[in-house]
């Protein structure tokens, strides 16, 4: 089953880029090509991947398209040494970035304020690793910055946009005080929730 | 912040065991803690403890060890919650009636805050599994270089770079600079002025002295010349009313004009060879 | 004709891979399988590629294996990067680039003065841009980076030298390099305060 010439060439697109790309990007490849017809190449590669068992998939991220290697794999090329793993945050990495994605636009005092520890070195590295950005100015005392999350930011979570953060109240797990009783099985759930 | 810096008898009396003393693995585990609320959270969670009612006393003290123990008493912010926790443990000490309108717990706002606090930590903990999940999966590893492209086209140009320098101007803070210039004053000069002037006339004002637009080395070295002249009784200086201008007269016919003055001109009129 | 195991693990490493990979590299994802078995998985994900008429194939270089996408694509990958990538500076990177335009030679500490936030990352995406580069190193303490501005960053501007930036009364007064004032030469405009 020969892909047709429009999907060969957002699989070219594809490929060549290495980041997520938009349908609109995809459709500068071929000006006379409609977005439903590069909603259509796109969903014949995915199926194509799919149903002839490629070990790379098309993923939708950041608002745009992705191939990326399939899961199951990952495991055997880290340990061949093919290709190394993205490094992990820290915790107050993540802190810090969780703040921001649920905040923003949110200065430096406020994360501060609720993480409880001084944020100018993490919000630095976060800012030079280009997963948050400056996106404006309060109006307050000093007209400190405002700091908002990036379409890379996206890009390593997996998230096709920030709609698909859980809401704040999916977590009221964590607002209920924590009593005795319900220690042990408070974090055996913590554990687990987004594992789907 | 001097009683901040624990020495282990202090608080070993009211202190129970906490895992964080006991096991020495955990001391040298500096990182273990990304700030004094997840501290704080860990140990209320060892202790079991309700969040909605601190035993404020107890885990201030614990607080206090812990970071003494965890070598984290030099972290400002350590620091600083440990000094909250001490003011709240004084103020729960303050005795007041049962039922009294409008007293509130001053425990409310640390509840508040660590509720607040660990919802941040399971979003972080949603993140990190996300992310997790993704670094499962690899993107193209091999990105070729451009293979003779003219550099990327950037969108630049004048106009936005003079934005640009004009937004840096407008943030830079006005610099606070004052010249400091050597600036004698020269009484020298206002002395001669003042002395062609009194040779003019027998009686002027102040501010006929000055002169249009006089600046402040002007005005003083004016002043001093007038003194000057005073003490050498050529003139006069008389002032009609408290901060009124004052008025500057001749002591002295000049010398150069003697025809010019009355006394001369009653006592004398004879001798005038022109007369 | 879906792939077997093996074939897929192999495309997995190969797209994932930064680098040409060879035979005995890719035996080692799977210790079980033998040389010829992995020379057999690259034939048929090579046939595989052909057959379908994939915009990839499987080519031999470097003493290794490699997923690369097909000559014929190239035009339109090329024309897809540049849809997709309009590189525009942003408002941090612009103000730095001022910074360093009127004051060259300029070192990041008198940077983050000037703009009250830490400078790394922009300096160094300046840096990899070619609009700025080191052009010496200060005196002061630790001897820290000078940066001026460069060829391309004239060209980008389409100016012939520096000398061409506009200069107006604002722009000299805030963005000159500082004097130290010398007493005695200001004592002919003594009479006129501000120096105006």
């Amino acid at each position: 089953m020969p892909l047709n010439p429009l999907t060969q060439l957002v699989e070219a697109a594809l490929f060549a880029a290495n980041r997520p790309i938009t349908v609109e990007e995809l459709q500068s490849l071929e000006p006379e090509a409609a977005l439903a017809d590069i909603r259509t190449a796109l969903d014949e590669l995915r199926e194509h991947y799919d149903f002839d068992g490629h070990a790379v998939e098309v993923v939708e991220l950041a608002g745009g398209h992705q191939i990326l290697s399939r899961r199951s794999f990952a495991e055997a090329i880290e340990r061949a040494q093919i290709a190394v793993r993205t490094p992990r945050l820290t915790a107050a990495a993540m802190e810090t970035l969780a703040v921001i994605a649920y905040r923003q636009p949110v200065g430096r005092a406020e994360i501060e304020e609720i993480r409880g520890v001084s944020a100018g070195g993490v919000l630095r590295s976060l800012q030079e690793r280009g997963l948050i950005e400056v996106v404006g100015r309060s109006e307050g005392m000093g007209r400190p910055l405002l700091y908002g999350s990036t379409p890379l930011f996206l890009e390593l979570l997996g998230l096709r946009d920030l709609a698909e953060l859980p809401k704040t109240e999916e977590f009221t797990v964590a607002l209920q005080p924590h009593r005795p009783e319900t220690a042990d099985s408070d974090e055996a759930a913590a554990s687990v929730p987004a594992a789907s | 912040m001097t009683d901040l810096i624990l020495s282990p008898q202090m608080t070993s009396s009211s202190a129970p065991t906490t895992a964080l003393g006991a096991d020495p693995a955990f001391v040298v585990q500096l990182d273990a803690f990304s700030g004094p609320l997840d501290l704080l959270l860990h140990l209320l969670r060892e202790e079991q403890i309700d969040i909605a009612d601190i035993p404020v006393a107890r885990i201030a003290d614990q607080f206090l060890l812990a970071i003494h123990d965890l070598g984290l008493n030099q972290a400002a912010d350590y620091l600083e919650m440990a000094g909250r926790l001490l003011r709240l443990k004084a103020q729960m000490l303050l005795p007041r009636r049962e039922g009294e309108e409008g007293w509130e717990d001053p425990r409310h706002e640390l509840v508040r805050r660590l509720l607040e606090y660990q919802l941040i930590r399971e979003v972080a903990g949603w993140l990190e599994r996300a992310a997790e999940r993704r670094a499962d999966q690899q993107p193209r590893g091999y990105l070729p270089p451009p293979p003779d492209l003219p550099p990327m086209p950037l969108t630049l140009d004048l106009l936005q770079l003079l934005t640009a320098v004009e937004k840096v101007i407008a943030e830079i803070p006005s610099p606070v600079l004052h010249r400091v210039v050597a600036r004698p004053l020269d009484t020298e000069g206002a002395l001669r002025r003042m002395e062609a002037l009194l040779a003019e006339r027998d009686e002027f004002t102040w501010r006929e002295a000055l002169g249009p637009h006089p600046t402040i080395v002007d005005v003083l070295s004016t002043l001093l010349a007038l003194l000057e002249l005073a003490k050498r009784g050529l003139l006069r200086l008389a002032q009609a009313e408290a901060f009124g201008s004052f008025v500057i007269r001749r002591e002295t016919p000049p010398p150069l004009a003697p025809g010019a003055t009355p006394e001369i001109d009653h006592a004398t009129q004879s001798p005038d060879p022109a007369g």
